[in-house]
This record gives structure tokens, C-alpha cells and sequence, in this order.
């Protein structure tokens, strides 16, 4: 017999409805904006704005045991699975060859993880946890997958804002970079145009490359051997030839599929109380100075490149070495040719900013090695 | 306070490893590029061979000049508007990658075709 | 050593051969049947007679534990993962648009679910459970997943028949329908022509919409939010036009796979002892109950709006309100068009098709509350 | 017997709810829409432009009319055949779906096409 | 604070490094190279390395608890789901079509499984357990996927050379069966003409064909339910015409997702001390036995049926009742166009590789069944 | 020497079990294949009838064979060149798949295409 009582029951989902969820939904419906009409990364902000709306909903039984949202968490978060997929596919669709041409730019991702660091710091100051901090400051290895994948194992209660931050600055990184490469630089700097090299890069290299890179990082730096290993993988796989149907379905019909788990599940982690405190805003704001300090000291080193090199090194590259592949490299090209529209230093920027990639896992690998080793 | 020593400390450590690793990785790529060079031949021993010349094109009667180029503009028209319109997974590359831009990237480094080690300013 | 014991053992495959499995596998063998020869739906019917083939050969290891149709259960139907992400697909490829045009259309989805209830009346005076009874109703959906996911919550021992009927059924409509419809129509009433608005409707609207009813619907009927969360978050992605690559993958690989795998895991339910009970043949019948009510309801639904709107709406859109997108709509088009040639029904019958879908949703969340709310 | 009333009250409370929550999204829906026109600028204010005359098509000498709808013919037939023989990864819509079929769509429309709140019999 | 402990255990990866672990790292790179240079099985042969190369690196993560490679070892080896999704694949992409129409080569296949008995024979003198000695055997089935899954029941700690043993050799089928044909038949037999059938195999045929040879062997042979079911499922799908989205999804999307998944965590099982054991090379060698003695009983039972059919069988296409579908058919083919030009065998020799690829399923079934009913 | 045993007894029941197994096939599918036999009507019944003369090719005007033939081969040059481009998705059968090779199976069985029954040598 159905009772009074029941048609309570049936409205707890009104009765259900708090401020928090109600600014939450909010905050979904702009990550949705953001994506949809902004165009900032919609592959992520898309999902992950579905995924915040969908769990803030009252009562919604997707996060509670067994829902989906949960399920998809457990299936590829929990155990780092789904970043390090997609680290298959970003390997399949990365050239390494501009970097081969000109190993030196290596040392420019190095230069560009500084705000890693920096974050850190500002972190530690605001109040963060060691490892909290840490995961905070892994934003500005200003690569998604990677952020995923520290702060996963770091911080999982930070997840959600740290991913938001990593993913909506980088589709900003046209904004971002161009007035601090022009503040840094002068006009003489810019100009300065990068000859190529007639050195021909072999099968044999680029297949070799990804397995050098994989055994040299995974010795010395276990803690990057999921990161770096993945991301190799995928590397030597569509630089083999061999196997051009696992490159394509890691490139393709894994990446799809992932990035909208992933999307969801992270957006699933951003509920209520848990998110609506003021760190939630600090991490946006120590984003931003994670992006900041990266490319100031990219550009910074650049410089000193320049000068040890008698002017042959533009500047502008550092920037790309913050990784933010491969957008970071087309902004380098394009603020190079407002000043001269003939010079064409986008391979090179490439170069620099496929060791940003390679620098971004390593810094990766480290700082997991740092908090495991002195920092828990 | 003890925090911000450690944040100092895992700065210093943190970056001196990261550059530490990529110089690591500058020298084996410098060794690895330089003993790959001598498996290729050099090819410009005895300078390139004239290329042989193109033959010249032969058109059926009734089939003139005008009218093969014409064929030839509709079938490649047809077959970039048939690659823009295609689903990603017809494409090798994606659009916007490196590889797929090879013709732009290749006119941008003919213009600056100069070799490294050269003197160039 | 092997002794005389062995050869015992090796013929125990043909030793455990029983009546009921012979019986199920010549059922699983109609139910290919239905697929491959009839087309009865055949994407989900081949995999569920195939899943019940395997299951019912003798000592089938794949349905003992770690067996491939088990993991396959555990993986999505257990916890309904599969049919959430089927919705997703569903949602990429639905056109709300005609909806959108014409938005009183969204009543007639409401009365083509008065068969839910009407075959749970007569499931319970059959001697039904009330969660059995609930489950045999949510065929009246007519909407594959949804039955799916309700019964699967409610009654999973019944997934089985369920699912068969739901789709066996579904790829009868364009034989059930258009009696009904005749039946309960006069020719003038049918002879009907209905006039199109100018109203273009903006992709701000189109974008908008599917936010909205996840909103309305999840906030009141929270049982429903995973069903038409999914759903339209499937729309969303698709009517964004920003992720395609994530929109072709959710109705592509990702539709696929979960099909194949679904309709093998739902087919290895059915089981023997399990599924030979009159109990079957009931459920068999009640799910064509629900099927003629719905339509029923429908077209006299659309009569008395008929009435109201002085003659501007056709009863046979109505039929369209049942759900069994897209098949019912063109269905009504095809009975349109036997009266009259040039009578152009198909974009109404498209809306009110559209309003099914969501009404069925709905009407399964509501299922679900009231059975979470008074029933169990 | 007590079960025969649990479904009828079950009935009554789940029609009215899913009648309730489906006239709530009308009322929605239509809010919606009328919130939605304004934004669109009324596009028929002042009347249509007459359409530029279509440019004289211009033939290369020796390739007359014939051979280039020849050649257009081919390749719209060959166009065509390949949609056709695609794998679905190619159809940006599935064939069927309402989208693809939008020809017969419009073709219909226009036959009906008046005003939905013009008397109309 | 970072305390001067923290350096040691910053170079621990270092100090982890073991002669057995460069041994390992060495014999992925052999693995690689076989894979991407001399093209063997590619496709599981750069996965394999790949995953053994990551397995092998000093404190891997990627093989700790909840580390990639473990979770993907446990999605889909021990539960052995893997292995049968790609026999779904593999049943969609074989046509039994020539089996079909003429049926008595079915024998043939059963000829080409001797060498798993005498394999397993030759591994129990070398010491090996009866369990092992059977999974050893099994390298005799020629057939990817039953060698992965047979053994992955009997003894999953040989599941890596297992499996590396079975693709190396099926790659080299064109080098292994050549000398062994020319060696066993005489000019004469070679020369042999095999005229065609006139038969036409209805589609009613082609499908009641993997149904009726399911429920055959499913019957008799439970233990071999999951391989034949999978196989024919996937065959099921195809000749129906009827779901070809899921006959597609089979043969590309699951299939290739799959075998880069399997091929990392058979390679993660191959891990340093475990692996460098006298028994590795044993298996090697036990392995191309097990290949020759197949070829060899092939074509001594199609000398039979020669001499039985009064010389109208080609013993060649004995070779091809071995399995390795479907190299050995081509194989087969170029061996008799080495001595008649226009001698078309192909499509017998293809009949004969179809009856292999059953009966490799059967043998393994009968293996399964043997050791469960008097070997364990 | 126990293991020895027990291997042999494994070999001799499990190939006896194999080819006993694949014997009863051979036997089902015998009888399915003569039981499939009646279903289809005997094709020659009367003789084949001859094939409708092929229609003669009609050239529209200024049009003439060779132009219509360069139509066609650039056509067909460019259908082959998107095949070989394309990615595996848009393939039907794998290439080197037996469907792949129809045309080369088909002129091999015209070669041999005798009856199995009828003497033959
Ligand atoms: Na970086
Ligand atoms: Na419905
Ligand atoms: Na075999």
C-alpha cells in the first residue's frame, strides 16, 4: 500500500537540493561554456563539466556504489590506467624528429619545468600539504595526462581542480605565452632567424629514440617508468610502421574512449563541500603561476642559449619548452613572424617543445621519486 | 617554515635532476646521431646525376592539352574535397600535425636551407 | 596413470545433456533465427541467442566462475554500466529538433506509457512479485535500454525474457501498429494534414535543451538521472558539435562493442530450469499487452487533442509517442501516406517519437521511485 | 486484492508524475523558445537581396559544354559510388537517419509548408 | 627535510639493476627487432617486448600493485577473456567456405595436431610437469589464442615463452615447411591437380555451419566450448550478413584494442629470474618440434589419402591442415607453382588450413579435457 | 617412466579423440551439404539463356571514344590511388584476404574447373 509518507519520498530529490550543489551545477554549466562555445579543450572540459552536473544532481545514484560514474573511477582513475592510455595515443601522434635534428633544444623542456617547482613553493606558503603541494605544483608540467597521473597518486581529493586548472590554462596558452615572450625579449631577439641542419634522421634513430628515452628514464627514474614508458610506446609503434592498426587504434578508438571516461570520472570527483573551499581557488591561482614562471624561465634560458651560442638561438623557443604540445610551438611561430613574417622557426620550436613533453614526464618521475623518497 | 626549506630543497633537487637527466640525454643522442651517420653513404659523392628528362606527354587524338588538364583539375578537386569531407579515420595524419603539413614546413625550410655549423646570420 | 575412470569423465559432456538444455538451445536457435532470417532486431538478437547457446551446452565453463559470459555480466550489467553507455550512443544519434519545433508534441510521449502500468496491474493479478510485476511493465517503455536497466535493478533473474520481448517486440512494430491505429481512427481523422511553424530553432536552443531536462528530470526524479543523463549527454555531445571525435566514438566503437557484449551476457541468463518456467510464456504475453495498450493510449490520446486543437492534429501521431525510436514514427508516415499520398506527417511523428523517448525515461525513473519509495 | 491496489494506486501516482513532469517541460520548452527568438535579428527586414546573376561559365578552348558535364558527370558518379561503398567511419550521418535524408525532408516540407497559426484546413 | 638518505634512495633504481634484469632488457630488444625488422607476428611480437622491456626495468611500477601492465594481466589473461575476444575477431575474418565444399579435407586437419602429443611426450623426458608438458605441447596447435589460453589454464608461469615460442615459429612458417613438404613427397605427388567442385555452399549452409559445429564440439568436448563458441560466433556474425556494425567492431576496434592489451601483459609475465631458466631455451626447442612433427604428420596422412584416392589429393595441402591459418594455404600454393606454374591449389590448401584452425580449437579442448579428467 | 605412459596413453586418446571428433564433422556436414542440395532448383534446367547484347556506347557529340576513355581511366586511376590511401577502416576485406584475391581465385578455378567426380587426370 502506498502511504502518505511516499510522496515525501518521492520529492527527496527537491528536498535533496543545497546551496553547494546548486553553485556546483553552476560551475558545471560554465566548464560546459568553456568548452562548448570557448573552445577551451572541449575533449576534457565537455566531459568533465558533464561529469561535475551529473554527480551534484540530488541524490545522484551515478556516484553512489555500483553507479556509473563510480564504476568508470574505479576502472581507470583509482589505478592510473586511463592517463597512461592516453599517454599510448599522445606517443603515437607525437614526432620526435625536430628534436632529433637538434638534440641541444633538449636542454629548453629542462628550463621549462621551473614552475613546477615554484608552484611548490607558493604552495607549501599557502598552507598546502607536502603532498598536496606537490600536486598543485605538477600543473605546471603544463601537460594533462601527467598531471592526471601525480596527483592521482598524490593528492586523488585535489584531482578534480588540478585537472580543471591544467586543462583550461592549456587551451589559454595562446593568450598566456605571447605577452610574457615579448616582455622578456627584445625586438633584436626576436629577429633572430635559426638555420636548419641538412642532417637526415634516420628509420633506424627514430625507432631507436623511444627505447633509449624508455631504458635511460626508467633506470634512473623509476617512479617515471609508467609515464615515460607509455608515452614511448606509442612512439615506437607509429614510428616502426609495423603495427600501423595498434597506432591507430591507440591514436584512435582507445583515445576517444578514454578521454571520455576519464572526463566523466574526474568530473564525478568534483561534489559538493569537498570543492567549494577557498583552496579550490588557490590551485586555479597557483595555476596560473605554474604556467607563468614555466615560460619566463623557458624564455629566460633561451636567452642564455642565445648568448653562449653568439645569437643563434631565438629566444622565442624557450617558450615552447614548457611542454603544452603541441600548441606552445605554433605560438612561437606565430609571435616570431608578427615580427618577421619569413622566419620560420617552427620546427625548431618544435623540437623544444617535444622535449617539453619528454622534460614534463621526467619532472613527473621526479617529483614522485622526491615525495616517496624524503617528502610522505 | 621547515616546509618552505624542504619546498627549497626538493626545488634544487628536483631541477638539478630534470637537467641532469635531459644532458644525460644530449650526449647519448649526440653519440647515437653520430654513430648512425656512417651506415649512410654519403650521396653526394661525385655530385647528383642529371635527372633524366621528363618525358614529353603524348595525348591521344581528339584529347587535347586543355582538355586533360581540365580532367586532371576535376579528379584532384574532387580528391582534396573528398579528403576534407572524409571521417578522421580516413585520414594517415591528422589534420594540423606535423606530417600532414610537410609541403608548408618544406617551402619554410627551403627559404632558410642553410647549414648549422656554417657561419650565418 | 590414466584409468577407466578417464573415459567416464570425457563423456560427461554428453552425460550432463538435459531436456532443458536441449529445449533452450532450440530457442536460442529461434532466436537467431529471428535475427538473422526475420531481422527482428538482429544486433541485439543474434548476441543474446549466441550467449544463450553457449550457456546451455552441457558443464559450459563459460558461465562457471572467471567463464567469459560471467566476466562479461560482472562488467556491465551487474552494475548497468552497458545499457548507460547504449544511451549515450542513443543520444549522439537523436534529432531533437522536431521536438524542439513543435513542443506540445512532448504530452503525447506521456500517454504512450500507459501501458507500463496497465500490464504491472495485470503482471501482479497473474501472480506476479511487485518488483517482477514493475519490471514486465517497463517492456511498455519500449525502449531497449531502459528495460534493460529497470529490470536488471528490480528482477535480474527476468533480464532475460525481458530483453527478449522488449526487442522481439520493438521490431514488430510495423506489424502491430497500423491495426491499432485504423482500428481507432476514423479516414477523416487520419486524412489530416498537419502545418509546419517557420520557427527555426537556434543551436544555443538545441544545446541548451539537453542541459535542461538532465537538470528538471535529475532534480525530481533522481532515479531517472543516470537513464537520462546519458541520453542526453550523448545529445549534448552531439548538437555541441565540439568533440565529434568523442560523439562518433560513443555511437560507434563504443555502441558496438557494448552491443555485442550486452547481448551476449543477457542471452547467457537464460538458463534451463531458470527460464522454462510458464512464468516465460507469460512475460512473453504480457509484453504484447503493453506494446497494444500503449498504442492504444497513444491514438486516443492524440483523438482528444484532436478535439481541442478543432481538428489540427492528426490522432495517428500518437502511435509515435510509444517510444521504439525511430521505427514508430516512420511507421505513422506510412499509414498517413495509404490515405493520402501527399501527406506529410513524418517530421510530427518524429517530435512526438522524440517525446517517447524521453517519456519512457522518465516513466522508469518513476518506476524506480515508487518501487524505492512504497513498493519493496 | 491489496496488491491489485498497490498497482492502481501505482498507476495513478506514475501516469501522474510522468504527465506532470512532461507538461513541466512544455511549459519549459516554450519559455525557452520565445526567450530564444529575439536574439535572431529578423532577417526578412527590408526584403531579400536579389541573388548576384550567376557568372557565364567559361570554357577552355577545344573542351566544349559536352565534355565538361562529361567530366562533371563522372566524377559526381564516381563521388557518389564511393559514399557508397565507404565503411560507415566515412558517413558523417548513418544511412537512414533523419539527417541524411533531409532532401525528402525539405521536399515534403515544401508542399506543406504554411504557417502553423494561420487558419488552415 | 631532505636528509642525505634521500640521495641512496634517489639512485635506487640504479642500484636495483641485475644482471638478470639487462638479460631480460636484452631479449626485448631482440623481441623489438624480430618484431619491427624482420617483420615476425609484429603484432604481438613489439607488445610482447614492449611489456617485457617495461617489466624488466628496475622497481617497475608498472608491475606493482594496481600498476598498469598487472591490471591489464588481470582485466583480460587470468579471466582468459582476451584470448577468446580475438578468436571472435578471428572467426569474422575466416571464410570456411573451401572447407565447405569439400569436406573430406576436415581429416586433414586432425592429422596436423600430432606434433602436440609428441611435444608433450618429448617435454615430460626433459622433466617437465604433466601440466607443462601439455601447455608445451599445445605450441604443436599453431594457433595463437588457444596456445595463450590453454596454457594461461595449465601453467600461467610459461605463459610468456609459451607464447613467444608460438608467434616466432608461426612467422616463420614460409622458412619450416618448404624443406619438410620437398622432403616427404615425390616430384610426382607434387604435381598433383586437384580439380574443383561445381557445388555451390548456400548461405543457409555457411550459416548453420558454425551453429551446428558449436553445438558438436561443445557437446562432446565441453572444455573447448569457449574456444569453438568465440570462433564460430565470430564466423555466426559474419556469413549472416545481418550485424555487420558488430561483425566490423569484432575484426577491428575489440580485435586490435585487444591484441596490443594482451601482448603487454603476456610480455609483463616475462620477468628476470622467472624467465632465465634452463626451461626457457628447452621450450624454444620443444616448440619448432612440435612444429616439424605437425608438418610432418600432415603430409604424411595427405600421402595416405593420395594413395587412397588413387592419386587425386596433392599431399601437399597436408601442410596446411597444421593450423597457422592462413600463411601455411600460401604457403602450400608456392611450393606447388614452384613445380607447375598453373597449378592452382590455393583454395584446397585453404580448406585443408580451415580444418586445422577447428581442429587446433578441438585438440586444445581434448588436451583441457585430458588433464581435468585424469592428468592433474 | 610412469610420465612416459601416461603421455602416450594422452596421445593415443586424444588423437583418437581429435580425429574422431573431425570424422563425425565430416559426416555432419556431408549430410547437411546433400540435404542443402534440393533446396536449390537445378539452374540449367533448359539451357542458359542467351545474354542481351550489350547496348551500344553512345557518345554525345564532341565527345568522342578516346576522351570518354581518359574520363574513365583517370577515374579509375584515382578510385585505385584513394583505395591504396585509404585506412584500413574503409577496406571491406583485409588486403591479402581470400575475398581480396576473388578475381585471382576466379581466373585460377576457370583454369581447373572440372568436376570432382569425373575421371581426371
Ligand atoms: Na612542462
Ligand atoms: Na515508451
Ligand atoms: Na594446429
Amino acid at each position: 500500500m502506498i502511504g502518505s509518507d511516499t510522496i515525501g519520498l518521492l520529492l527527496q530529490g527537491l528536498s535533496h537540493v543545497t546551496v553547494e550543489s546548486v553553485v556546483m551545477i553552476g560551475l558545471s554549466l560554465v566548464l560546459l561554456y568553456l568548452g562548448i562555445e570557448k573552445g577551451y579543450e572541449p575533449l576534457l572540459l565537455l566531459p568533465i563539466g558533464a561529469g561535475c552536473l551529473l554527480a551534484n544532481l540530488p541524490l545522484s545514484p551515478l556516484i553512489a556504489e555500483d553507479g556509473m560514474l563510480r564504476v568508470l573511477y574505479d576502472m581507470g582513475i583509482r589505478n592510473e590506467l586511463f592517463p597512461l592510455l592516453i599517454f599510448i595515443g599522445i606517443g603515437a601522434l607525437t614526432d620526435f624528429g625536430p628534436l632529433l635534428e637538434n638534440p641541444r633544444l633538449v636542454l629548453l623542456g629542462a628550463a621549462g619545468q621551473f614552475g613546477i617547482f615554484m608552484t611548490l613553493i607558493a604552495a607549501l606558503l599557502l598552507g598546502f600539504t607536502r603532498p598536496e603541494a606537490a600536486s598543485i605544483g605538477i600543473i605546471g608540467a603544463i601537460d594533462g595526462p601527467t598531471s592526471i597521473y601525480v596527483s592521482g597518486l598524490l593528492a586523488p581529493h585535489l584531482l578534480g581542480p588540478i585537472t580543471v586548472a591544467a586543462y583550461s590554462y592549456m587551451s589559454l596558452v595562446p593568450i598566456i605565452l605571447p605577452p610574457i615572450m615579448k616582455g622578456l625579449t627584445t625586438k633584436s631577439e626576436r629577429l633572430v632567424r635559426m638555420p636548419y641542419t641538412q642532417r637526415a634522421i634516420t628509420r633506424r634513430t627514430r625507432i631507436l629514440f623511444p627505447i633509449l628515452v624508455t631504458v635511460v628514464v626508467g633506470t634512473l627514474v623509476p617512479f617515471a617508468t609508467p609515464l615515460i614508458g607509455m608515452l614511448m610506446l606509442g612512439n615506437l609503434m607509429k614510428e616502426s610502421g609495423a603495427v600501423e592498426r595498434l597506432t591507430k587504434a591507440s591514436a584512435q578508438e582507445i583515445a576517444n574512449t578514454v578521454t571520455l571516461f576519464l572526463g566523466l570520472a574526474i568530473g564525478s570527483t568534483m561534489v559538493g563541500g569537498e570543492f567549494l573551499k577557498p583552496r579550490t581557488l588557490a590551485i586555479l591561482f597557483l595555476g596560473i603561476v605554474a604556467f607563468g614562471v614555466d615560460a619566463m624561465a623557458g624564455v629566460l634560458f633561451a636567452k642564455v642559449l642565445n648568448r653562449l651560442s653568439r645569437g643563434k638561438v631565438n629566444p622565442l623557443i624557450g617558450a615552447a619548452g614548457i611542454s603544452a604540445f603541441p600548441m606552445a610551438a605554433r605560438v612561437v611561430q606565430k609571435v616570431a613572424q608578427e615580427e618577421d613574417f619569413e622566419n620560420f622557426l617552427l620546427m625548431h620550436a618544435m623540437g623544444a617543445n617535444a622535449a617539453g613533453q619528454i622534460a614534463s614526464v621526467v619532472a613527473g618521475g621526479v617529483l614522485l621519486a622526491l615525495m616517496g623518497a624524503g617528502g610522505l | 617554515m621547515e616546509n618552505l626549506l624542504w619546498g627549497l630543497q626538493t626545488t634544487l633537487l628536483g631541477m638539478g635532476l630534470v637537467f641532469s637527466l635531459l644532458a644525460l640525454m644530449w650526449g647519448l643522442l649526440t653519440v647515437a646521431l653520430r654513430l648512425d651517420q656512417p651506415s649512410e653513404p654519403a650521396p653526394r659523392a661525385g655530385g647528383p646525376e642529371p635527372a633524366p628528362a621528363a618525358p614529353e606527354p603524348q595525348f591521344p587524338p581528339g584529347l587535347d592539352e586543355q582538355t586533360m588538364a581540365a580532367i586532371l583539375v576535376a579528379t584532384l578537386a574532387h580528391r582534396a574535397q573528398r579528403r576534407r569531407e572524409a571521417a578522421p579515420a580516413m585520414r594517415s595524419y591528422w589534420p594540423g600535425s606535423l606530417l600532414y603539413a610537410s609541403r608548408w614546413v618544406g617551402a619554410g625550410r627551403a627559404v632558410q636551407n642553410h647549414g648549422w655549423r656554417r657561419g650565418y646570420r
